[in-house]
C-alpha cells in the first residue's frame, strides 16, 4: 500500500471525474452465479434477522420474514426454508470431488465449493452471529428446533470464520471485492458502503463520482443494521402485526398478517439485490488471474473438510483452543503472504506500489553473463545480469529479489547499484544454477521484487495435548448450556425521539 | 486580555452571538466522546464550547446527516436495564455478587432513576445523594451500597454538566467501583464490536475521573475510586447479564487530557471573530444555499480539520465539511494518511498536474517525484481497462 | 557491557551491582528448586540488563548441576550471539547448535572449540547436553525428530516470543526459565485482524511470558534491577518504558565518555551538526530538530541530516572510553548504529551512507535492533514530521528500542513540530476484554515523558 | 411467619375488635377450619364496613390493609371498573407493587385484564378525584422515594396504608417484592383449594414473581409453601434494615409534608442552581 500511489489515484479521480482500476486482472474467484444473501436485522438485535433474502444472484431472491423475529417459534418457522435451501446447496456442492494427494495425505476435495456473496463485511459478521446462534440451539423451551436450522447455523459459522482467510472466495463481501479492484475518492471508512462505491465507479452520466456517492449515501440502505428511519416503519408495522396476531404463532394466522412487513423488506432488498448483480457482473468482465483457481481450490479443501465434519454431526468449539489459534494464525499469515505475492507477481498494476516503495525494481536487461563463484569451497557457475532502471534505485547490496517470471524459484542477489543517467544500473547475481528458464534475455524489460510465490517447506502441526504452560492451573468450571438465556420476551420498540441522546450516526 | 478569562456580560453576549438561535445541547458523556474524536477541529471546538447541537444545525438541508438509533436498539437497551432492575434489582444484585465476590443480596440500593424529575432539579438532587453516599466510603460502610443511576456533576469548559453512571458500587473491599450497562452481547467472551467496547470503557473511565473529583471536593481521599470498572452486558445469544471487570487506568488519563482540552465557553465566545455565528446556518427559514454559504464562511473563518472516519461518526458538520473539501480539492478529503504523502502540495488538482510532470516547486519537489513516477508506471505498465459501458440512467 | 568484568570494580556502582547479583542468585536458587517440576521462573529485565550474560552464566550453572539444557530465542541473530556468549563464559562447555536449512553459524563462531552443528536427529541420539536453537527450529526438531527430554528450557527475549511459537517448544522440558525485556516490541502479525483473539486465553500473539502468567499467575517474576549497557545519564529516559520496574546503571557517572578530538564548529553549515555532536558528547543526549513541516516518511532532509551527523562524528575523530577500556580509543564506524522505523527510511539511509563510504555503520529498523548494543546511536524519531499519530508510530516498544541501544550517547533526529502532536487528546482506542494495556495510550505517555527529558538537549537545526 | 402476618395487620389503622377478629381468622385458617374462617371473615367485614361511612356499595374490598385475610369471592362479581380491580388487587398484595404485577394479579384474581393505558388514566383520575375531594375510602397513590418524597409512579400503593409502607428506602423495593411474593403464594395456596380456575391463572403470576428468588422454584409447578418460605427467608434480613429506615423517613415526612404531599409526594425544584 503505497501512499504515493493512493494519493495519485485520488488526484486523478478528482481531476478526471472517473474511478480507476487498481488491477488489470480479477484476483478473486466469482462463481456463475454465486449464491447471494442479504440480511436485515432488527436494530440492536444481533441475532435476529428481520429479513433474509437469498438465491442465485442471476435470478430473483427468496425472502424470509418472520414478522416478529424475537419470537422463537415465528423466527424458526421463517428461517426454516432458508436453512433447508442453504443446507441442500452445501451438500450438493460437496458431492462432486477430485482426489488430491499431498505428502501422505489423500483428500477428496470438492471441485466447486458453494460461493456466497454478500453486500458488505458487516453482513459477513451478521451471518457469523446468526450461525453462532443457530449452531448451538438446544431444545430449551421444550421444543427441539428443526435440525436444518442447526446445520445451517454451522455452515454459516464456518463461512464467516473462513472469511478471515486472505484471498478466500467462499464468502465474499462485495464491498471488499470492489475496494480491492477499484480506486475511488472514498476513504476506507466510506468504502464500507457498497452503494457509494458503485456510484463512484458508475456515476450517472455527467455526474462527478464524489457527488454520485454522496447522493448514494443519502438514499441507499444496505443493511444488515437498519437505520432509524427504516426501523420507525418496521416498528409501526411490527406493532400492528403483534397486536393483530395477539400472541398467535399459527402460520395460518400469521402468514397473511406478516404481508405488510414482507413488502416493507422486499422494497428494501430489491435495490440491494440489483446492486449486487451489477457489481458482480462488472467485476466478472475482468479476466481472472492465474492463481485465482488455485486459491479457490484451497477454499474447496476447507469447504470439503467442513462438510465432512459437520454432516455426520461434528460440532465446533465456540472458541479456539491455544493450539487451534496457533495453527490458524500461521495459516492466515501464510495465506496473506501468498495472496499478496501472487497478486503483484501476476498483475503489473499490483506491482506498482512495490516499485514505488523500493521493494521492487523494473528495467531493461543490459547484459547477461555467466561467472564462477566459490560457494563453500566449491566453484559453481552463477549468472550475473545488469538491469537499467529508468528510476533511481535505492537498494542495499545483498538484498534478495525474485524475477516475476520465476517468482516461485530461486532469488537474485543485489551485487551493486550505480547511478546511470537519471536512473540506476543494478547488477544482480542468480543464487542458483543458471538455466535457460531462469535467465532473461538482453533487452527484456523485467521486474524483480522481494515477493516470492514459492511455497515454504511444510510445517508440522503442534502437539494435540497442550503443554502445561498453555493449560490453566485450575480447570475452568463447567459452564451452563451454550444457549443459556436464549429466547427472551419480545421487547417493545422505543421511540428514538423520546430518548434525549440516541447515539451516533447511522 | 484578562477580560477573556472572567465570565462577564461581554462574554455572555459573545456567547449569545455565537449561538444565535441555533439549537443547543448540554454536555454529556456521549457528546464528550464525540468531541474527543474531533477536538483538533477549531469549528467543532467552538461549537462544542458554545454547546451548539451540531446534529441539528444543518437540519432540513441536503447536508443533514442521518442520525439516531433504531427504536429496537433503544428498546433492547431499555429491556436490558429493566431486566437488571426488576423484582427489586434481583439480577443486578446477583451479577454484582458473582462478579465482585461481595454479597449484594442485602446491599442498600439507591434507586436514583425513579421519582426524580428528568430536569436540572432532578439531576441536582440525584447528584447530591450520589456525592453524600460516596462520601460515606470514608467511614467504610459495613455493607455495600449501590447507586443505581448515580449522577456526577462536573464543570466542562466553564459550564456545569451532569453525567449519569449506570451503577456505582460503594464499599466493595473499601472501594468504589463504577459500572456501565450495555445491551450489546459479549459472545463467547468476545465483544461483537471492539470499538463499542472501547467507547463503553471510556465512558466508565469518565465516571471514575468525575467520581474522584466529587470525592476530593468533599475532602475524601479519591484513591478509593477503583481503576478497574465493571461492564454488564448480555451473555451470548440471550439477555442474561454477565459482568466483566476491566482496568481502565490509561483510559482515565486520556479522559483527563480530554477534559483539559475542552475549550472554556466564555474564552471561546469572546475570542471568536465577531463574524462567527451559527445563527444563519441553523435558520430553517432561509434557503439552503444561504445557510450552506454561511457554514462555509464560518468554517473558513475558524478553520476545519477533517478526518473521514472520526468526523463522519462524530460530527453533524461532516458532510458539509466534506463538500467544502471537495470543492477546494483538499487532499484531506481522502484521509490524513494519504494527505501525508503530499507535503507542500496545495490541492488534488495540483497533485494530478505534478503526476503528469508539471514542474514542481522546491516545496513540492520531494512529494512530486514519486507521484510522477506512480503516474508514469500506471499509464505505462498497467494497461488498465477503462469503464466502458455506462449505466442507463 | 558484560557483568563478567571484574577488573573495573571501582568504576561500577557496587550497590547496584550487588542488588542485581542478589536477584540473580535468588532466581538461580528459585530455578534449581523447581527443576524436575512443571514450573517456570520469569526474569523481567530492563534494556541492557546483561540478560544474555545472565542466561549464559545460568546455563553454565545448570550444566554444572548435570542438567540437560535447551537454550532458545526468537531470531537467528539472537541465538548466534547466545552461542558466543555461552562460549565466552563457559569455554569448555560443548554447545550443539541446531539450525534450519541455510542457517549455519558464521565461520568464526562455528570455529569456536566445542561448538558443533548436529542435525536435530543426531542431537537427540547423542543426547547433546546443551542444545541452542531458535524457538521455531527447536519446535520443528521436537515434532520432526523428537528432540526433547531436556531438564530445563531457557528462552531469551521471551517478551518477543509469541505464545504460538512457545506452544510447541514448551514441550521439550518441564522446567522453564524465561528471560526477557518488557520494554521492547510485542509480537507482531501482518494480519489486519491480528487482534481477533486478543484478551482470550488462546491468543497466539500474546507473549510467551503473557500466556505463562495467565495460566499460572503464581509463577515467580523477578525484576533485574540493573542496566549494564546504559550509563547513568541514559537511565531516566529508559525508565519511561519500564513503569513499576526500578533499576539503575551499573557503571558510575563519568566512567564512560565520548570525546570529539577535533573541535567544532566547522563552517556555518556545520554549526548545528557540531552543536548536536558536542551536546551528545557532553550530556549523552542530543535531540536535533529540523524546522517543523509535514514530510514524507522517508524524508530526504532528515536522512541527509543523519548522514551528516554520522559523517561529522567520525570526521571529528570521536573517541570513547568506558569501564572496559584503559583510556580513550577511536570510535569505530561499526560501533555506530542508525535506528529507523520504516524500511524506506532504512534503504534511503543505507544508500546515503554507502555513498559516503560509511558501509560499516549499521542501519536497522527498530525490530532488527532489539537486543543489540552500540557505542553511539542516531535515532530517526518515529513521529518525525508526521501529520498524525497512529498506533504504529506511538508504540512505546519502538521508541524504547531506538533510545536504549547505546552505551555512550544517543542523538535523536526529528522536527520541532513533533512534540505538538502530543498536545491534543489521544485517539479513541478499541477495547479487548481481559486485556488491560493500551499500547496507544501508554505509548502516548512514554513519548511525552521522553520529549520532556530531551528538552534540555534540543538543538534546532 | 405469624410475626409477618401480625406486623402487617398491626401496622394498619384498625380498632381492637377488627384486630381481634383478624387474629381469629388467621387462627382459623391455620387450624384449617375453613367454615369458621369464612364465618369470621364475614363478621370482620361487617365490623369494618360498619366503621366506614360512605363505603361504596359495590363492595370494593374494605379491609384493604389486611393482606392475610381475604374473603372468598363466592360468585364472581359483575364486571368492575379498572379502579376497583386495581385497588382490590393492591389491597390483597398489601405492599407497594409494580403496576404491571398488580395488573397481572388483578387479571388472574378477578379475571379482568387491565391494560397499561388504563393504569396511566387511573393515576390521573385519582389525582383529579382527590383535588375535587371526591369522597373515596382509598386512593391509588404512587409510592414515594424516601429522601425528597418525590412520587415514584412505577410503584402503586393505597392511600390508607401507613406512610412507612408507601415510602421507599434502599432496601424497600426488594423487601416489598419478597413480601408481595410470599403473600401471593399464600393467597394461591388458599385459593387453589377453593377456585381452581383462579388458581390456575394465578400460578404463573406467582411463578414469575418468584423467578428471582433463590430456591423458590424447583422447576416443576409452583410449590406455594416453598415459594413463601424462600421469599420470607430472604425477606427477614432485609426487613431488619428496611423497616427502621422507613420509619425514620416516615417520621421525617410527617414532620415536613402537608397531608396532600404525604399522599402524592413533593415536586420540589432545587433553588440556588446556576442556569447554564
Amino acid at each position: 500500500m503505497s501512499t504515493a500511489m493512493e494519493a495519485l489515484f485520488a488526484a486523478r479521480i478528482y481531476a478526471e471525474g472517473q474511478a480507476l482500476r487498481r488491477t488489470t486482472l480479477r484476483h478473486v474467484h466469482l462463481a456463475d452465479p454465486p449464491l447471494a444473501i442479504a440480511v436485515w436485522r432488527l436494530g440492536g438485535e444481533r441475532f435476529r434477522a428481520a429479513a433474509i433474502a437469498w438465491g442465485p444472484l442471476d435470478g430473483p431472491f427468496q425472502l424470509a420474514v418472520p414478522g416478529e423475529p424475537r419470537n422463537r417459534d415465528l423466527y424458526f418457522a421463517a428461517l426454516q426454508p432458508f436453512a433447508a435451501d442453504l443446507c441442500a446447496r452445501v451438500r450438493r456442492a460437496a458431492v462432486s470431488r477430485e482426489v488430491r494427494q499431498r505428502g501422505s495425505v489423500i483428500e477428496a476435495v470438492p471441485t466447486d465449493a458453494l460461493q456466497i456473496v454478500v453486500p458488505n463485511r458487516a453482513t459477513v459478521s451478521a451471518l457469523g452471529l446468526l450461525g453462532r446462534y443457530l449452531a448451538y440451539l438446544s431444545d430449551r423451551g421444550g421444543v427441539a428446533p428443526d435440525p436444518v436450522l442447526v446445520e445451517a447455523g454451522r455452515h454459516l459459522r464456518f463461512y464467516a470464520r473462513n472469511a478471515r482467510v486472505p484471498g478466500q472466495a467462499l464468502l465474499l463481501p462485495l464491498d471488499r471485492l470492489v475496494a480491492d479492484h477499484w480506486a475511488t475518492l472514498l476513504s476506507p471508512f466510506e468504502q464500507a458502503n457498497l452503494a457509494a462505491l458503485d456510484a463512484q465507479i458508475e456515476p450517472e452520466p455527467g455526474r462527478h463520482p464524489f457527488d454520485a456517492s454522496a447522493a448514494a449515501e443519502v438514499s441507499a440502505r444496505i443493511g444488515p443494521e437498519p437505520t432509524e428511519d427504516i426501523d420507525r416503519v418496521t416498528g409501526a408495522l411490527l406493532a400492528e402485526f403483534n397486536a393483530a396476531r395477539s400472541s398467535s404463532t399459527d402460520p395460518a394466522v400469521v402468514e397473511p398478517l406478516a404481508q405488510p412487513l414482507r413488502s416493507h423488506y422486499r422494497d428494501l432488498v430489491e435495490p440491494v439485490w440489483q446492486l449486487m448483480q451489477r457489481v458482480v457482473a462488472r467485476e466478472r468482465q475482468l479476466t481472472a488471474a492465474p492463481s485465482v483457481s488455485r486459491r479457490f481450490s484451497a477454499d474447496g479443501e476447507a469447504f470439503g473438510r467442513h462438510v465432512d465434519w459437520v454432516i455426520p454431526g461434528g460440532y465446533y468449539r465456540t472458541t479456539d483452543t491455544p493450539r487451534q489459534a496457533a495453527i490458524t494464525l500461521r495459516r492466515l499469515e501464510d495465506a496473506l503472504a501468498h495472496y499478496e505475492a501472487d497478486r503483484a507477481v501476476e498483475d503489473p498494476a499490483c506491482m506498482i506500489p512495490y516499485l514505488l516503495d523500493g521493494d521492487a525494481i523494473r528495467g531493461t536487461v543490459a547484459s547477461v553473463a555467466e561467472t564462477k563463484v566459490v560457494v563453500k569451497v566449491r566453484a559453481v557457475s552463477r549468472a550475473v545480469i545488469a538491469v537499467d532502471s529508468p528510476d533511481p534505485v535505492t537498494l542495499p547490496g545483498g538484498k534478495l529479489l525474485w524475477w516475476t517470471a520465476t517468482a516461485a524459484d530461486q532469488p537474485w542477489q543485489v551485487e551493486s547499484v550505480q547511478p546511470n543517467g537519471t536512473g540506476s544500473r543494478v547488477v544482480l547475481m542468480l543464487t542458483a544454477k543458471p538455466t535457460a528458464e531462469r535467465l532473461p534475455a538482453v533487452g527484456n524489460v523485467i521486474t524483480l521484487s522481494t515477493l516470492c510465490t514459492g511455497r515454504s517447506g511444510f510445517w508440522l502441526l503442534p502437539p494435540v495435548e497442550p503443554p502445561w504452560t498453555h493449560r490453566p492451573d485450575v480447570a475452568l468450571l463447567e459452564g451452563e448450556p451454550i444457549d443459556a438465556g436464549d429466547s427472551e420476551q419480545p421487547v417493545a420498540a422505543v421511540d428514538g425521539a423520546t430518548v434525549p441522546d440516541p447515539g451516533r450516526y447511522t | 486580555m484578562t477580560s477573556l478569562h472572567q465570565p462577564q456580560p461581554g462574554g455572555a453576549t459573545a456567547l449569545d452571538r455565537v449561538r444565535g438561535r441555533a439549537p443547543t445541547i448540554q454536555a454529556n458523556v456521549r457528546r464528550l466522546a464525540a468531541f474527543a474524536n474531533v477536538h483538533s477541529c477549531p469549528t467543532a471546538a467552538v461549537a462544542f464550547a458554545a454547546r451548539v447541537d451540531t446534529n441539528k444545525v444543518l437540519a432540513d438541508t441536503s447536508m443533514e446527516m442521518p442520525y439516531g438509533q433504531s427504536p429496537f436498539a433503544i428498546g433492547r437497551g431499555v429491556a436490558f436495564e429493566a431486566l437488571l432492575r426488576r423484582h427489586g434489582h434481583a439480577e443486578l444484585r446477583r451479577v454484582l455478587t458473582d462478579g465482585l465476590g461481595t454479597d449484594f443480596s442485602y446491599a442498600a440500593i439507591e434507586n436514583l432513576r425513579e421519582g426524580f424529575q428528568p430536569n436540572r432539579a432532578g439531576l441536582t438532587m440525584r447528584a447530591r445523594v450520589t456525592s453524600s453516599r460516596m462520601a460515606e466510603i470514608a467511614e467504610g460502610p459495613q455493607e455495600p451500597v449501590v447507586l443505581d443511576g448515580a449522577v456526577l456533576r462536573a464543570d466542562i469548559g466553564g459550564l456545569p454538566g451532569f453525567f449519569e453512571a449506570d451503577e456505582m458500587a460503594i464499599g466493595v473491599g473499601g472501594q468504589i467501583i463504577v459500572g456501565e450497562n450495555k445491551s450489546w452481547p459479549v459472545v463467547d467472551g468476545r465483544p461483537t464490536d471492539e470499538d463499542a467496547l472501547g467507547a463503553a470503557l471510556d465512558q466508565a473511565a469518565t465516571y471514575v475521573l468525575m467520581g474522584r473529583r466529587t470525592l476530593e471536593q468533599q475532602g475524601v481521599d479519591s484513591a478509593c475510586m477503583s481503576d478497574s470498572v465493571v461492564l454488564v452486558t448480555p451473555r451470548n445469544t440471550g439477555l442474561a447479564p454477565a459482568l466483566h471487570r476491566q482496568d481502565v487506568a490509561s483510559r482515565i488519563r486520556r479522559i483527563e487530557r480530554l477534559l483539559g482540552a475542552v475549550p472554556d465557553v466564555q474564552e471561546t465566545a469572546a475570542s471568536t471573530p465577531p463574524s462567527v455565528t451559527f445563527d444563519t446556518i441553523a435558520d430553517t427559514t432561509l434557503p439552503e444555499t444561504v445557510r450552506l454559504d454561511a457554514f462555509g464562511q464560518v468554517t473558513d473563518e475558524l478553520g476545519r480539520v477533517y478526518e473521514p472516519a472520526s468526523c463522519l461518526t462524530s460530527c453533524g458538520f461532516a458532510w458539509a465539511c466534506r463538500q467544502r473539501l471537495f470543492a477546494d480539492g483538499d487532499p484531506a478529503l481522502v484521509g490524513g494518511s494519504i494527505a501525508r504523502a503530499l507535503p507542500g502540495i496545495a490541492s488534488l488538482s495540483r497533485v494530478a498536474e505534478l503526476g503528469q510532470g508539471a514542474p514542481a516547486s522546491p516545496a513540492e519537489a520531494p512529494a512530486a517525484v514519486p507521484l510522477a513516477r506512480a503516474n508514469r508506471l500506471y499509464d505505462e505498465i498497467a494497461a488498465v481497462p477503462r469503464m466502458t459501458q455506462r449505466r442507463t440512467a | 557491557m558484560s557483568a563478567g568484568v571484574v577488573d573495573c570494580g571501582e568504576r561500577l556502582d557496587q550497590s547496584v551491582v550487588a542488588a542485581a547479583a542478589a536477584v540473580e542468585q535468588v532466581m538461580r536458587a528459585n530455578l534449581l528448586d523447581l527443576v524436575g517440576r512443571e514450573a517456570a521462573v520469569v526474569a523481567a529485565a530492563p534494556a541492557g540488563a546483561g540478560k544474555s550474560h545472565f542466561v549464559a552464566a545460568t546455563v553454565g550453572l545448570l550444566r554444572a548441576e548435570g542438567l540437560r539444557v535447551a537454550l532458545a530465542a526468537p531470531t537467528n541473530d539472537q541465538v548466534q550471539s547466545l552461542v558466543v556468549r555461552v562460549k565466552q563464559l563457559n569455554p569448555d562447555l560443548p554447545v550443539a547448535f541446531v539450525h534450519g536449512v541455510g542457517r549455519e553459524l558464521p565461520a568464526h563462531i562455528a570455529a569456536l572449540p566445542g561448538v558443533s552443528q548436529p542435525s536435530a536427529a543426531d542431537a537427540q541420539r547423542q543426547q547433546d547436553p546443551l542444545v541452542i536453537a531458535t524457538i521455531d527450529k527447536l519446535a520443528d526438531a521436537f515434532l520432526r525428530n523428537g528432540l526433547c527430554g531436556f531438564d530445563v528450557l531457557v528462552i531469551d527475549e521471551a517478551y518477543q516470543a509469541d505464545a504460538a511459537r512457545y506452544y510447541t517448544a514448551a514441550g521439550v522440558a518441564p522446567t522453564h526459565l524465561l528471560v526477557g525485556d518488557t520494554g521492547q516490541l510485542d509480537p507482531f502479525s501482518p494480519l489486519d485482524d491480528a487482534t481477533y483473539w486478543r484478551g482470550g486465553p488462546e491468543d497466539p500473539l500474546q507473549t510467551a511470558v503473557g500466556v505463562l502468567l495467565r495460566n499460572h499467575p503464581d509463577t515467580p517474576v523477578h525484576q533485574i534491577p540493573v542496566t549494564w549497557r546504559l550509563e547513568p545519564r541514559a537511565v531516566p529516559v529508559a525508565r519511561c518504558f519500564y513503569p513499576g520496574h526500578p533499576f539503575g546503571a551499573a557503571v558510575l557517572p563519568g566512567v564512560r565518555s565520548l570525546r570529539l578530538t577535533r573541535p567544532g564548529p566547522g563552517s556555518q553549515v556545520l554549526a548545528p551538526i557540531d552543536a548536536a555532536l558536542d551536546e551528545a558528547a557532553s550530556s549523552g543526549w542530543a535531540h536535533v530538530t529540523l524546522p517543523g513541516a509535514p514530510v514524507l516518511t522517508a524524508d530526504p532532509a532528515t536522512a541527509v541530516m543523519i548522514r551528516e551527523l554520522v559523517h561529522r562524528l567520525l570526521a571529528r575523530s570521536a573517541q570513547v572510553t568506558c569501564e572496559n577500556r584503559s583510556g580513550f580509543t577511536d570510535l569505530n564506524p561499526s560501533e555506530i548504529a542508525v535506528g529507523v522505523s520504516h524500511n524506506d527510511q532504512k534503504d534511503l539511509l543505507r544508500a546515503l551512507l554507502d555513498s559516503y563510504g560509511l558501509s560499516s555503520v549499521r542501519v536497522e529498523t527498530a525490530n532488527k535492533l532489539q537486543g543489540l548494543t552500540f557505542e553511539v546511536v542516531i535515532a530517526w524519531h518515529p513521529l518525525a514530521g508526521a501529520g498524525v499519530t497512529d498506533a504504529f508510530h506511538l508504540d512505546p516498544g519502538r521508541l524504547c528500542v531506538l533510545l536504549t541501544r547505546h552505551r555512550q550517547a544517543c542523538i535523536v533526529v526529528g522536527r520541532d513540530s513533533d512534540r505538538a502532536l502530543l498536545e491534543g487528546v489521544p485517539p479513541a482506542t478499541p477495547g479487548f476484554l481481559g486485556w488491560d494495556p493500551d499500547p496507544v495510550l501508554d505509548g502516548w505517555d512514554a513519548h511525552e515523558g521522553v520529549f520532556r527529558l530531551l528538552e534540555p538537549h534540543v538543538i534546532a537545526a | 411467619m405469624d410475626q409477618d402476618v401480625y406486623s402487617i395487620s398491626m401496622s394498619s389503622s384498625q380498632d381492637e375488635v377488627s384486630l381481634r377478629l383478624a387474629r381469629q381468622v388467621i387462627g382459623a385458617i391455620e387450624a384449617g377450619d375453613r367454615d369458621e374462617a369464612v364465618r369470621l371473615t364475614r363478621e370482620l367485614e361487617r365490623a369494618l364496613t360498619r366503621r366506614r361511612t360512605g363505603a361504596p356499595a359495590d363492595g370494593a374490598p374494605a379491609f384493604a390493609a389486611q393482606p392475610a385475610v381475604v374473603p372468598v369471592a363466592q360468585a364472581p362479581a359483575p364486571a368492575r371498573s379498572a379502579r376497583q380491580v386495581i385497588t382490590g388487587a393492591l389491597a390483597e398484595i398489601g405492599v407497594a407493587c409494580r403496576a404491571r404485577i398488580v395488573a397481572d394479579y388483578a387479571g388472574a384474581r378477578f379475571g379482568q385484564r387491565v391494560e397499561p393505558r388504563m393504569l396511566a388514566a387511573l393515576r390521573r383520575d385519582e389525582r383529579r378525584a382527590w383535588d375535587k375531594n371526591t369522597a373515596r375510602p382509598t386512593y391509588v397513590v404512587p409510592a414515594l422515594e424516601g429522601r425528597f418524597f418525590q412520587p415514584v409512579r412505577g410503584l402503586l400503593t393505597l392511600s390508607d396504608w401507613p406512610l412507612e409502607r408507601r415510602l421507599l428506602g434502599p432496601w424497600s423495593e426488594r423487601a416489598d417484592h419478597l413480601a408481595a411474593t410470599a403473600q401471593l403464594a399464600r393467597q394461591l395456596a388458599w385459593l387453589s383449594e377453593r377456585d381452581a380456575a383462579v388458581a390456575e391463572r394465578l400460578a404463573p403470576v406467582v411463578a414469575e414473581m418468584a423467578a428471582s428468588i433463590p430456591g423458590a422454584l424447583d422447576g416443576a409447578g409452583v410449590d406455594t409453601a416453598r415459594v413463601a418460605s424462600a421469599a420470607e427467608a430472604e425477606l427477614r434480613p432485609l426487613k431488619e434494615r428496611d423497616e427502621p429506615w422507613r420509619q425514620e423517613a416516615a417520621a421525617r415526612a410527617r414532620g415536613q409534608l402537608p397531608a396532600d404531599q404525604q399522599l402524592w409526594g413533593t415536586s420540589i425544584g432545587v433553588v440556588g442552581e446556576g442556569q447554564a
